[in-house]
């Protein structure tokens, strides 16, 4: 299995693009585009089981390596684990979702699908990196495109939305590189050069002094990706600015870039900063819990409804990393991708919505459970999927960091833990207070009659998350023992510093 | 005679470089400010034959360095009054406070 | 005087004698060749054009406008605390010399080492300051030549 | 002198021969037709930079005054290249213009101090080739001669380049005094550390930094930059600040490491102040030229870290992220000029729905502020990247942490720029620019290089290897 | 041996007819769904009758003379970590069995009479969908043989609920009880997961066979958990009131009970199946799959249980005696009755004669089912048949509604707890267990007894004696007004159900149903019923006296006890104090300010590094004035000052 071919399927797609006379090419370009990376990504999925099920017991699979800045030590060296495979699974499948769900975009159609694309370049490549250089430009890769994407096609004040993000994200990738060049200096490759090299990396130690430096920077600088509190804000507005598929990106993909990065570079290079501040990222992950949650309970807008929970759901992501367990971890990486494909199809729910009563506000809404069933179902269980209900990907994924961070013995931990699961309640408060008032109620405005159901494109679109979300809900046995195996490799590089 | 030696005649440069300097940063004529430039470079062109003098003897780069200056002093003095005539012919005035239309 | 006049022409002028003094004074440490230099560049050249540019700024008789107070006061304090700093420096600082023999800073010499590819030779410098006058001479002719009316 | 006098000084001859060449056109006054006129000083120019690329060898003339190798041969290539795009971009410029031939002659001129200023093995050589490189540049900035604003820019700029030659000449005085050579060899042998020295030094230092535009001796740059031709500005921001830092990579970094660790620390305090303020006045400018030459101070501000490294990867990082910045800076300056020529507008606001009539300029645009700001796939990123791996060598985290925060910053209004063209509407958006096929030949190898310089290793390994 | 793969079918059939019509009963099986909802349900429940059948006579008791528990079925869905997994399974042990049969046969009578009370309605395919949810929820919920499956199904059966009760959801108020019942519901789950984390964490497992072995013997995981405590208390007690507290959600339990009578909204099938026979007894079902660990190890968890249990009994039962919604009666009385199996497991203790609340909860819990039901659905008949949930707008039915009227007053007999009904063996063996373990929850449950007696008839008498409604169907748009009664599919239902209550008391619970799986000799004690009965009695003789005739007794019963009357009828304010607690402390106290905090303070923050960095590029500005000198200036400051600072101070 070729790696480079997820990175260059994309970046082919974006180009022929480019090349396209007319709307109906760029679309269908850009719909094929996306479902071969969908077909690579399943293919993926299967061939590194089969690889695994055949006894290679490599910590990475169908690496790749170039050497590209010789002289900086600096590699185009791929790989991927389970982890990997995982997010990548979740980008193929949101990004194919986000295509067909902007089927019927007008303006600009060719530039709306080049970044789009752009995006996903970006995004795959930050996840099969094993060179933190080339994986530092993926991540800088992937801000820019959302600038634009909200910038031209968003709705609102999106000029400040889109300047915002961009200006964070930047500000967490300033962060990051920060942090990547702490680690190029004081580790080498074995023979006295300074590397990129994650795995060379994480068999060196890096001192202590400095891994109480640079361990915060980066994983703040992560941290600003995921929406961490207080870095999260640029979240909120930029979802609810967004064009639909590019709020589905920036939340389904995105953010999650952040948390492979902390979960990659920051936790598994520097374990030891990782212990010491373990207890910050919980407080902070808490936070982002508890206080995304009851923020939400606040908000009129369905895409700030949706922002702010996902920072609050992105919590649980930060607080099983930051619980250092196994099974935290584990929880963690579930958590990502089911945070991802869920957040993707109520983005598009909410799209879908806006786009047919050209209101998000949830007063103003109702009924359309009666005008528009399938939307409404969609809303609804996108809805369930975010309180976390079993069957659907967010409550495997919930309840695995529960579990995991449970088993971290102290009382602070504990406490935590508590008040994370106490958001579960508060969850269902407002994902019922939007569902309620929304799709169900009386139908308020009489226009709404007049509207139309999904088109097939959308139909497609959701039946694609769906399927995903299910898939994850219903056996998720698949993904944790996908994901497990690294999980252990991560936990013990953490553990083998006799931090427990 | 004697008495007259290095550390003097570096006084007199230092102290012409610095006039020149006062006048550039005061004189609001731009051909004053010109002026006040090739005084800089004469307490220059006076540490460099001095040095040459005094100190080194065996080479003639200070001189040479000297004749340099003078050149490019006269290039510049050129080019500069060249310009400043046709900043006059649109502005009628020298006033180097009045050259101020791109600010901020 | 020459920066604190308040007329230009007569700026110039004061100009005029420092430059000269200079060519005194390096006609007092031998160096006649660039004595002779000073006077005809600068006292010949440099002086007479910025006469002659005074002149055809039409501002000769006028008074140029006094320095703002502030202004002087905070470039004479800057002034002289630089030239303070320069001094001490100067002062504390113990020149080093080379005791090689004396070249004779001779027309002749000066004319031969200055033509020369060898050691101590200056052809380059002085064929790079040809062209440098060849450009100014070009470029000043062009800004200051009048704008021809278009056509 | 001989074979290998021609071999050393072929690109000061080749200039200069050209200089000769276009005296001679105007003299003799055969060729009317501009286009043609353009046609013959452009290949001229591709020559003499084909030429460049041939025959390069290692060794000095004139007694040490005049020395090459490989590294000073490719910088005046890449010198010779970026005055040869800039040519191509001023096309429309210069065919209305009727003092074209002079243009060359200056601009040339310039490129020929330059030359012998990388070149040069010992201030005096240094000194003439500032000069040389200034002067005509000064005249140049008077060159759009019914325009007060370039007669102005002319102004400051002679005014201010005469006053910091100033400085940097009683620096070099000093140095000779308390050293007694003038030559960059001898220099570092009798050097006793004293405070006349240092004073030396600093004054030396801020001759150059002055022509680099860092802050606090910048003040010139924006408005010669707004007021001057666009492309003498584009010329005085990429040719002339690239000759600077070459000068500091082939000689002056040695030099200059005799003053110890207070050469870094003078970096360091340089690079703060830069790219901070370069920043700050960026935000805010309205006219793009303007803001150009703030960004252009910033930029300045990053190469300094790259210089800071003091090794030859900072060098290499430096010479590279150069190159790309002429790539990126030229392409705006290019789209800049073709707008203003055609429509004589230069304020950001005017490229507000600039994208609508002009995608192609548009994207060209944008690429270009994306490689300013550093952000991939442009090859900015590279150069950024490398020019910071290159600061942080020496341990210095929180100068690391600077420059990537200021990145952000210096995003912000990069983006502004972007904005303009992609976002914000506009009633009646810029019509269609028309350009001639010079320029779009200029901006296409730009492009080119924007987007394939990070890509290809190849550029920086060669430079990493002639460094060596 | 079983037939493992043959129970698996139990739950996966409702689960296939909810997949087979969520997805395609709208547009093509709209008319059959009813039908093929009940077909399947039918299997199911034959399934299940089998089932029990041969656990309880054919395979039997082992050689120790108990019934075995049996894993017929488990399958790793989820491994935390070795031996830590949520397994999905079946148990088979004498509850679940009872439960596989109490939940399929309701459901199965629910399905037959929604095909009448539903019919007509335009989401009938989806309403059918909906229960078969429900059915496969519960099932898995009752055969869960791993605490985190019961979590699982717990949620699940909370949605279906969520979505039956919402199924109007163009009612507001729906849309709002269905909310509640939610999030309250989901509240009390906190505890319960918090709970299963504790547990979890402790016996390193999640299987309930293995949980309940290390958590009662003397192992080193009940060392540990129980040495460890926090506030004083220890990590087990914790534990198990925090699982409680998920039970007490469910169930309906003081203080987590205000969903239910809002609950009511739902189609009345629905809140007969849901809300009266199965998923408000999950959490006495949680407690009884537990009570292993309740009883040996942890007492004052019990405690717990038992006061929980005996308060909500009493107060449910008198707010249920003011509350005029039929359905909300019934509601009360539903809260009150599970109070009473709550108490009675509460008192009981493990094995043997102690066990004997055990087996009475059980019991009960098994005829209350039937009863219950069948409460409902008469109801649900009234209501279909008036139009109205209101006492009020009813009186008199007995005419024109014989059949609902028999099975209605043969259910408020068993509820009341007159021999030979069902109700009445249940009933009088809580009592028992309360009587030989804690003399206060005697008096208190006997009490209650009586009250539960005179609303019960109050009920009774309001719908089908006092005084003659004139039944208006003109204003009715509905097309089925001339159904009489009810259809066929309402009323067999009814029929069988009525025979059920009279019936089911009969069935020899101790024998089957114990808490240690052995058999428990009861005898019945003639003189010890008496007083119930007796109590009983005199509570349907006052409602008969008040409520028999339309008249103004009840007014001046009301004003005569004024305050605590009106007390009552509000539900004793837990509702407003919840309002208040939900809308000014969570919205106002937390969520406005975080919300506020949010966009004033962080975000505020990020804008304001922003602004003074522009602030600051505005301030300077005017350093570039343009003015050729000035710069020079600067320039020259810059110069000395470079000097300055490196000749004296930054030094070498």
């Amino acid at each position: 299995m070729n790696l480079s071919l997820l990175i260059l399927i994309p970046l082919l797609t974006a180009i022929v693009i480019l090349t396209c006379k007319n709307i109906f090419a760029v679309r269908w370009v850009a719909f094929i585009g996306s479902v071969i990376q969908l077909g690579l990504s399943c293919a993926l999925l299967y061939f590194y089981n089969a690889e695994r099920a055949s006894g290679n017991l490599g910590q990475m699979l169908f690496t790749e390596r170039h050497s590209w800045y010789a002289a900086l030590n600096i590699e185009y060296y791929i790989g991927v684990d389970g982890i990997s495979i995982a997010m990548i699974l979740l980008t193929s499948f949101v990004v194919a979702a986000g295509v067909l769900i902007s089927w019927k975009m007008e303006t600009l159609t060719k530039e709306f699908f080049f970044l789009l694309m752009l995006l996903s370049v970006g995004a795959y490549g930050f996840f099969i990196s094993l060179d933190l250089f080339t994986m530092f430009f993926f991540l800088e890769v992937a801000v820019i495109p959302k600038f634009l994407l909200i910038g031209i096609w968003g709705s609102g004040k999106k000029e400040y939305s889109a300047m915002k993000l961009a200006l964070m994200l930047m500000f967490g990738s300033a962060l990051v590189l920060i942090g990547i060049l702490g680690i190029y200096y004081n580790t080498n490759d074995g023979s006295g050069h300074h590397t990129f090299d994650i795995l060379k990396i994480s068999h060196q130690h890096i001192p202590l002094s400095l891994q109480m430096y640079f361990f915060p920077v980066l994983f703040a600088g992560f941290g600003v990706f995921t929406a961490m509190f207080p870095f999260h804000t640029w979240a909120p507005d930029g979802h609810s600015s967004a064009p639909t598929a590019a709020s589905m990106f920036l939340a389904g993909i995105s953010m999650k870039l952040g948390g492979y990065g902390c979960l990659r570079v920051a936790t598994y290079l520097m374990p030891e900063g990782a212990h010491h501040y373990s207890w910050v990222i919980i407080l902070l992950a808490t936070i982002a819990i508890i206080y995304g949650a009851f923020a939400t309970l606040m908000q009129k807008d369905l895409k700030y409804i949706n922002a702010y929970s996902s920072v609050s759901h992105c919590g649980f992501v930060l607080l099983g990393i930051g619980m250092l367990t196994k099974v935290s971890i584990e929880g963690a990486v579930m958590q990502m991708v089911s945070h991802g494909l869920m957040t993707a199809l109520f983005f598009a729910a909410i799209g879908m919505l806006y786009e047919r009563t050209h209101t998000r506000q949830v007063a103003q809404l109702g009924g359309l459970l009666k005008v528009m069933p399938f939307i409404g179902v969609v809303f609804v269980i996108a809805g369930l999927c975010s309180l976390g209900l079993p069957g659907l990907s967010g409550f495997a994924a919930e309840m695995t960091v529960f579990m995991g961070a449970w088993e971290n013995p102290e009382i602070w931990h504990r406490f935590a833990t508590v008040l994370a699961c106490a958001s579960i309640v508060v969850t269902a408060v407002y994902i019922l207070r939007a569902a309620g008032s929304s799709v169900m109620g009386p139908i308020k405005d009489e226009h709404f009659r007049l509207i139309k159901d999904a088109e097939w494109n959308e139909k497609l679109a959701s039946v694609l998350l769906l399927v995903a979300i299910l898939a994850i809900g219903m056996a998720p046995f698949w993904l944790i023992n996908l994901v497990g195996p690294d999980s252990k490799i991560i936990m013990d590089q953490l553990s083998s510093i006799g931090g427990f | 005679m004697n008495e007259i030696g290095l550390p003097q005649i570096l006084v007199v440069s230092t102290a012409l470089f610095f006039i020149g300097v006062y006048g550039f940063l005061t004189r609001r004529n731009m051909i004053t400010m010109l002026m006040s430039i090739e005084l800089i470079l004469n307490s220059v062109n006076i540490n460099f034959i001095s040095f040459n003098k005094y100190l080194f003897p065996g080479k003639l780069d200070g001189l040479f360095f000297t004749v340099i200056i003078i050149t490019i002093a006269a290039a510049e003095a050129a080019v500069a009054i060249a310009i400043i005539i046709s900043l006059y012919r649109k502005y009628k005035s020298i006033d180097v406070e009045d050259a101020n239309s791109m600010k901020f | 005087m020459a920066v604190t006049s308040l007329k230009v022409f007569r700026a110039a002028i004061y100009l005029l004698f420092s430059l000269i003094g200079i060519a005194g004074l390096y006609f007092w440490l031998n160096y006649e060749f660039i004595a002779a230099v000073q006077i005809v560049v600068y006292v010949g050249g440099i002086v007479v054009l910025i006469i002659f540019s005074i002149f055809l700024t039409h501002q000769s008789g006028e008074d140029m406008k006094a320095p703002t107070l502030i202004r002087s006061v905070f470039a004479s304090i800057a002034a002289a605390a630089g030239f303070a700093l320069t001094l001490l420096l100067i002062n504390r600082h113990t020149f080093y010399t080379t005791s090689e023999k004396a070249v004779e800073p001779s027309v002749n010499n000066i004319g031969m080492q200055m033509l020369s590819t060898t050691e101590h030779g200056y052809l380059l410098p002085f064929e790079v300051i040809s062209m440098l006058l060849l450009a100014a001479m070009i470029g000043a002719i062009v800004i200051a030549m009048k704008i021809k009316p278009k056509a | 002198m001989g074979k290998e006098f021609f071999i050393l000084m072929k690109p000061e001859l080749s200039i200069m021969l050209i200089i000769f060449f276009l005296l001679f056109l105007k003299i003799w006054d055969g060729i009317k037709e501009k286009s043609s006129l353009l046609s013959i000083v452009n290949l001229l120019l591709l020559l003499n930079f084909v030429i460049g690329f041939l025959f390069n060898k290692e060794g000095s003339l004139f007694s040490g005054m005049y020395h090459t190798n490989g590294i000073i041969a490719f910088e005046k290539n890449v010198l010779a290249f970026g005055t040869l795009l800039i040519s191509l971009m001023a096309w429309d410029w210069l065919k209305k213009h009727e003092h074209m031939l002079e243009f060359y002659i200056l601009l040339l001129s310039t490129l020929l101090g330059m030359n012998y200023m990388i070149s040069s093995g010992n201030f005096m050589m240094l000194y003439l080739g500032l000069e040389l490189s200034t002067i005509p540049l000064a005249a140049l900035a008077n060159f759009d001669l019914d325009k007060l604003k370039s007669s102005e820019a002319a102004l400051k700029m002679i005014l201010s380049s005469a006053f910091a030659s100033c400085i940097l000449l009683f620096g070099i005085s000093m140095l000779y005094g308390t050293t007694g050579s003038l030559s960059f060899s001898e220099i570092s042998m009798h050097m006793d550390g004293g405070m006349l020295q240092m004073l030396a030094f600093i004054f030396v230092f801020i001759g150059f930094a002055f022509k680099l535009s860092v802050v606090p001796f910048h003040f010139w740059t924006a408005d010669v930059y707004e007021g001057s031709p666009i492309a003498v500005t584009s010329y005085l921001s990429v040719i002339s600040k690239g000759a600077i830092v070459f000068v500091f990579v082939t000689t002056l970094l040695n030099l200059f490491s005799n003053m110890g660790t207070s050469w870094y620390h003078l970096l360091v305090i340089s690079i703060v102040l830069t790219i901070s303020i370069g920043n700050l006045f960026a935000m805010r400018q309205e006219n793009i030229k303007r803001f150009l030459a703030f960004s252009s101070i910033t930029q300045v501000g990053y190469i300094l870290i790259g210089l800071s490294n003091g090794g030859s990867s900072g060098s290499a990082a430096s010479i590279y992220f150069l190159i790309v910045y002429i790539f990126s800076n030229l392409a705006a300056f290019g789209i800049i000029s073709m707008v203003s020529i055609q429509t004589e507008k230069e304020n950001i606001s005017d490229y507000n729905g600039f994208y609508k009539n002009n995608p192609i300029s548009g994207w060209v645009m944008a690429l270009a502020m994306f490689s300013l700001a550093g952000i991939p796939p442009t090859a900015g990123f590279f150069g950024k990247m490398f020019l910071v791996t290159a600061g942080a060598s020496k341990g210095n985290y929180l100068l690391v942490a600077f420059a990537s925060l200021n990145m952000v910053i210096s995003l912000f209004y990069y983006l502004r720029v972007v904005k303009a063209i992609f976002i914000n509407k506009n009633e009646s958006p810029m019509e269609t620019i028309k350009t001639s096929f010079p320029i779009k030949l200029a901006l296409g190898v730009c492009m080119l290089g924007i987007v394939a310089t990070g890509f290809y290793s190849g550029i920086y390994d060669y430079i990493v290897s002639i460094l060596k | 041996m079983l037939h493992s793969k043959l129970i698996a079918l139990v739950p996966l059939l409702p689960f296939a007819t909810f997949l087979l019509l969520g997805l395609f009963g709208r547009k093509y099986l709209k008319n059959f769904s009813g039908i093929l909802g009940t077909l399947s349900l039918l299997v199911a429940a034959s399934i299940s009758f089998y089932a029990a059948y041969e656990y309880f006579f054919v395979v039997g008791k082992n050689a120790a003379g108990v019934y075995e528990q049996i894993i017929a079925f488990k399958f790793t869905w989820l491994e935390f970590s070795p031996g830590v997994s949520i397994d999905l399974g079946v148990i088979l042990d004498p509850i679940s069995i009872m439960m596989l049969v109490v939940v399929t046969f309701i459901s199965l009578m629910v399905h037959i009479y929604s095909m009448g009370y539903m019919k007509g309605e335009e989401r009938y395919a989806t309403y059918y969908s909906f229960l078969s949810l429900f059915t496969f929820s519960m099932l898995g919920l009752v055969m869960a043989s791993n605490i985190f499956q019961i979590y699982i199904f717990w949620e699940l059966v909370g949605v279906s609920s969520f979505l039956l009760i919402g199924f109007y959801y163009d009612k507001p108020s729906a849309v709002a009880a269905a909310k509640k019942a939610f999030i309250v519901t989901r509240f009390a789950d906190l505890g319960f997961l918090i709970g299963i984390l504790v547990l979890a964490f402790y016996s390193h497992t999640l299987d309930f066979q293995t949980l309940i072995e290390r958590l009662t013997n003397h192992s080193e995981y009940y060392t540990t958990i129980t040495a460890a405590s926090f506030m004083g208390v220890s990590a087990l007690t914790w534990g198990l009131v925090l699982v409680f507290i998920g039970g007490a959600g469910k169930s309906a339990m003081f203080p987590l009970h205000v969903w239910l009578p809002d609950a009511m909204e739902g189609p009345t099938p629905v809140s007969a199946l849901i809300h009266a026979a199965t998923m408000v007894v999950a959490g006495v079902y949680l407690v009884a799959r537990l009570f292993p660990v309740f009883a040996l190890s942890c007492p004052p968890a019990l405690q717990v249980v038992t006061y929980v249990g005996l308060f909500s009994s009493l107060f449910a039962a008198i707010v249920a005696c003011t509350q005029t919604d039929i359905k909300r009666v019934l509601a009360y009385s539903t809260m009150s009755q599970i109070g009473f199996m709550m108490f009675a497991l509460g008192v009981s203790g493990y094995g043997g004669e102690e066990g004997l609340g055990y087996m009475a909860s059980m019991f009960h819990l098994f005829t209350h089912a039937m009863f219950k039901a069948l409460l409902f659905l008469g109801a649900g008949a009234v209501i279909h048949y008036v139009h109205s949930n209101e006492m009020k707008d009813m009186g008199g039915l007995r005419k024109s509604m014989p059949i609902t009227h028999i099975t209605f007053l043969i259910a408020c007999l068993a509820i009341a707890g007159i021999p030979p009904f069902a109700g009445f063996f249940s009933k009088e063996e809580i009592l028992a267990a309360a009587f030989h373990s804690n003399k206060l929850v005697f008096v208190v449950a006997i009490i209650t007894a009586g009250i539960t007696a005179f609303y019960m008839f109050r009920l009774y008498f309001n719908i089908f004696w006092s005084k003659e409604k004139v039944i208006d169907h003109a204003h009715d748009d509905h097309s089925h007004d001339s159904h009489g009664e009810g259809t066929k599919t309402m009323l067999i239902p009814l029929i069988i159900l009525g025979l059920c209550a009279v019936g089911a008391g009969f069935i020899p619970f101790s024998h089957l149903v114990t808490s240690d799986g052995k058999v428990l000799e009861t005898e019945f004690n003639p003189m010890f019923s008496i007083g119930p009965v007796l109590i009983a009695v005199s509570g349907i003789l006052l409602a008969m006296f008040m409520y028999k005739k339309a008249n103004s007794k009840p007014d001046t019963v009301s004003k005569a006890l004024g305050g605590f009357y009106k007390a009552a009828y509000n539900k004793f304010y837990i509702d407003e104090i919840y309002l208040f607690k939900t809308k000014k402390i969570i919205f106002n106290l937390i969520g406005k300010p975080a919300a506020w905090f949010d966009k004033n303070i962080v975000d505020g923050c990020i804008n304001l590094s922003a602004t003074i960095t522009e602030n600051i590029a505005e301030a300077l500005r005017p350093i570039q004035s343009g003015k050729v000198q000035q710069y020079a200036i600067w320039f020259f400051v810059g110069v000395l000052s470079f000097s300055v600072l490196f000749i004296y101070f930054w030094t070498n």
